[in-house]
């Protein structure tokens, strides 16, 4: 199996396992345990990691909240904002193409008297920082735009939009789920208040994400309880996790010099390779500001489950537009609507039934790529065979 | 391997469709559904003068339970009789599936009409009025 | 060290351990993503963890929802529920002892037009079932009554609360944390509506736990997003952790009937010796409804910390009130207000300065009983002679 | 071992406390704090006719800071002037402890509420009006 689905979590990196064993086998205390060893461990080695992940973005360690996924990042960064009562305005602002742990959030905050903004993208998936500007208006709470979308890899120009916050005094949520690991995260560069990672995106374990939450930005807890997290996020703590994402946050910090390269190098081939193939292949996003490694891309005549399913059989583990939405044991077909991605960057829907994405990690290899441009003709041609709407072109 | 979603005949009928292709002299052809939907299936129709369908294709663009639903009701097809073809319900290609997940269930809705779409457009092409079609489907619903 | 302090979570077991390793080495797909085997074992794997966690407490597998700790099943089960709008009423039950995560919760419910009754217990910590009858009123919502008590070790007649409430029609919530794998949990026999568990207390990983809720429940989901968990819970799922729970669960059911009775035993001695040792030690809690393997007590002349702390140094880690609440590293010493468990069932605070709690797991030994019950008279001698109120006697 | 919440001064006087007891002749004692909450601290000073603290013990129910804090104070006590003993604030305890968490830092005000307590104590035993004290920590103040 050839890997391509790092869009929906990466394969551990073996140190960060190594690393994390020993919380399962030895240091398994409660980090609120001050006054014994194992309690005591348990909380060093959960202040390292915090540490290491706060130095991966830029920011100090008391910025930053550990939790159980982007999605609970993005929820906290969104609810928790604005349910503390520092903060005012009812007016948000988001894109069109959020994440949908961003995007159905926001939403029903209308039924709570938000008014909401999505911000159209081109037809690169990109949004211009000039109509950000004209959007917000004087009760604007939060604008919320993701650092690289998912489904069609494109990249925003999130330090501009930073800057128009900024100017206007408005907060700035950055989730940058899809961006750890992959391009780097300054969060000062970025001119961000909030920004979301999960430790699964860059070689970390599933189980530990965060939020970083600048100095004086002002948010409540959604969880209550215990107090953990100094009250932004009460529950036990998943020390195993969170000691492997600082790990993984180290390791990134330290190597993504020599894989991001690499990773563009194998998407220029992929990219190329592909539109080499076929007149009738489409990519999506943006060329060049793009996740490295990341190329998607639909097929007329072709249907993306079944692509999808042929390069399954044949090997090649891929994406059916966003990993986190391919909701095939979901009770009736409402919920397998067409990608609100790709409507908004202007895919047509009457020729587009699904994309596809195929998003590379450390661990592909020139070989790989060379095995997917390989089979991808005969797939095509195959399903292109089958489809009633191919003949008649 | 873990299982995927679908049932091993789903898979089986996915990766070898039965029957696919056209017929360049069918008599009765039907077209559903559409693209922005995910899924359009065509099926070509050859029905002798005793009225049985004496070959059968399909075309379809779709998912991986379109696809075997297109083609489990080919096969479900040949060598019926009209009425017969009529009385194939989407449940009974489901069964012969061994089941779809719950979402899918439509793209087997989606072979029975596209098979009733087929037989009025037959019955067409004999000269026919199709709301026979409609007439016989309303009995043998009325008959289960 | 000797570990006594099991109700802040247990060691993992090595079977657990085990069985999750794989889940970050190889089997590292994403559970959604159902076309290719990486992604497809994971959800398989999810899934027969959901089978064993739901037969563990006699539940069917959908009825199960999986979350990332105690806290958030808590938190799940109360907002979630009352979120819902087929459910109505604006009336919570709860009891005075409740962990924070039902407690704070439910306070904070105050400011959304709740009112709450805080059920008294009795010297020993139990509620009386009589007065749930009497506290139910037309417009109650939800009943949240825990099973076990974390600090004190009481068990409720939590199958008689149920039964109450069921004649009543009134939705009954079991906090069960402190309980899965001390006590056998049957949803059925215990009458309850849901019920929550955490998987680091019953010898699996930290960052998993999990949400019973009985078919026909509506609960809400608290976080929005990727629709995971049918809805009740977006978010990426943490298979390694849920995989282990789910060990954790089929080895509870299997063997607790080998280490309950061993856990009563030694409870015994520890209560008998540590009774017999100073006339001004007072236990807390009931003696015969309490945890297996759980003693807690304050003793006079003595504060809490100070005890912890030369246990601690003598090598036998134990709790000084809630684990989740000894908050040292509060900003403020507000946040280190005497427990209000301890004043619910009526230990005097003008005597009492902090109870001190030891929960043996499994794989507590006889020596380590005995080793307390030598190291406590000199400790607690030493800290006497210290004290400007023993001399007093 | 990890390193507990405390800094190994406050560890070190928890665990060896400096002139715990009592002092049978004690001619300045102060209690301060109840046990509701959590900590009670008493001081037995014996000063000497030079008015330089001579000798002084405690008691201490309370946290591992009450106890560290208290051990603490009398050790900057001992040879000290009456003047010396009122200078000694709560931060200078901190300080020779190597820090306390922000929760604790109530435990070193409460051994210098203690220390003031006893001198009052003294002066009163001595005929004196114990609002000297007061004056004098108030010119102390004043001067810094
Ligand atoms: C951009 C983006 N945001 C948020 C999420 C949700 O994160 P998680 O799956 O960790 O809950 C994802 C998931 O892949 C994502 O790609
Ligand atoms: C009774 C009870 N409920 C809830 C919790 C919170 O669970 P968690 O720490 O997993 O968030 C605890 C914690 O120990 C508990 O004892």
């Amino acid at each position: 199996m050839i890997y391509l689905d790092n869009v929906a979590g990466t394969k551990p990196d073996a140190r960060v396992v190594e690393k994390m064993l020993p919380f399962y086998t030895e240091h398994y205390g409660n980090p609120s345990a001050h006054f014994y060893p194992i309690g005591r461990e348990a909380f060093e080695a959960m202040e390292a990691a915090r540490g290491e992940v706060a130095s991966f973005i830029n920011a100090k360690a008391e910025e930053i909240v550990f939790t159980s996924c982007g999605t609970e990042s993005n929820n906290l960064a969104v609810k928790g904002f604005l349910k503390n009562p520092k903060n005012s305005g009812k007016h948000i602002i988001i894109s069109e193409i959020e994440h949908f742990s961003v995007d159905t959030t926001v939403t029903k905050l209308i039924n709570d008297g938000y008014q909401i903004t999505k911000l159209k993208v081109d037809d690169s998936g990109l949004v211009n920082p000039d109509d950000l500007k004209k959007a917000i208006r004087k009760d604007t709470a939060l604008v919320s735009i993701q650092h690289t979308n998912p489904e069609i890899g494109t990249i925003q120009y999130t330090d501009k939009l930073g800057a128009v916050c900024r100017e206007a005094g408005v907060t700035f949520h950055v989730d940058a789920v899809a961006a750890a690991g992959f391009s780097e995260l300054d969060v000062k560069a970025l001119n961000c208040d909030m920004l979301s990672i999960a430790s699964q995106n860059f070689y970390g374990p599933r189980g530990a994400a965060a939020l970083y939450i600048r100095d004086g930005v002002k948010v409540s807890g959604l969880m209550d309880g215990g107090h953990q997290e100094r009250g932004y996020r009460s529950g036990t703590e998943n020390v195993p996790a969170i000691v492997g994402m600082g790990e993984a946050a180290r390791i990134a910090k330290a190597e993504m010099g020599v894989w991001v390269p690499e990773l563009v190098r194998l998407q220029k081939q992929l990219w190329d390779g592909l539109g080499g193939m076929f007149d009738f292949l489409h990519f999506t996003g943006n060329k060049d500001r793009r996740r490295p490694g990341h190329v998607s891309f639909w097929i007329e005549y072709i249907e993306g489950e079944s692509l999808l399913m042929w390069l399954s059989l044949k090997g090649f583990a891929c994406a059916s537009g966003s990993a986190c939405s391919s909701n095939i044991l979901a009770d009736d077909e409402e919920d397998l609507a067409a990608s609100y991605v790709l409507t908004a960057v202007g895919v047509p829907s009457d020729i587009c039934a699904g994309s596809l994405g195929m998003s590379m990690s450390k661990y592909n290899t020139q070989d790989d790529i060379d095995n997917v441009l390989k089979v991808m003709p005969e797939t095509v041609q195959r399903l292109c065979e089958m489809s009633p709407m191919y003949n008649r072109k | 391997m873990a299982k995927g979603p679908y049932s091993d005949k789903v898979m089986d009928h996915f990766m070898n469709p039965r029957n696919m292709g056209e017929i360049s002299d069918a008599n009765g052809i039907g077209e559903v559904g559409n693209p922005a939907c995910g899924d359009v299936m065509k099926i070509f129709l050859k029905i002798n003068d005793d009225q049985v369908c004496e070959d059968v294709k399909f075309k379809t663009f779709g998912c991986g339970a379109a696809i075997a639903s297109s083609s489990m009701a080919t096969e479900l097809m040949i060598g019926k009789k009209v009425e017969e073809l009529l009385a194939l319900t989407n449940q009974a290609i489901v069964d012969a599936l061994d089941g779809l997940p719950p979402a899918k269930i439509h793209c087997s809705v989606m072979a029975e009409e596209a098979i009733e779409e087929a037989l009025k457009n037959y019955f067409k092409s004999k000269g026919q009025d199709p709301a026979i079609v409609d007439e016989m489907k309303a009995k043998i619903k009325k008959e289960n």
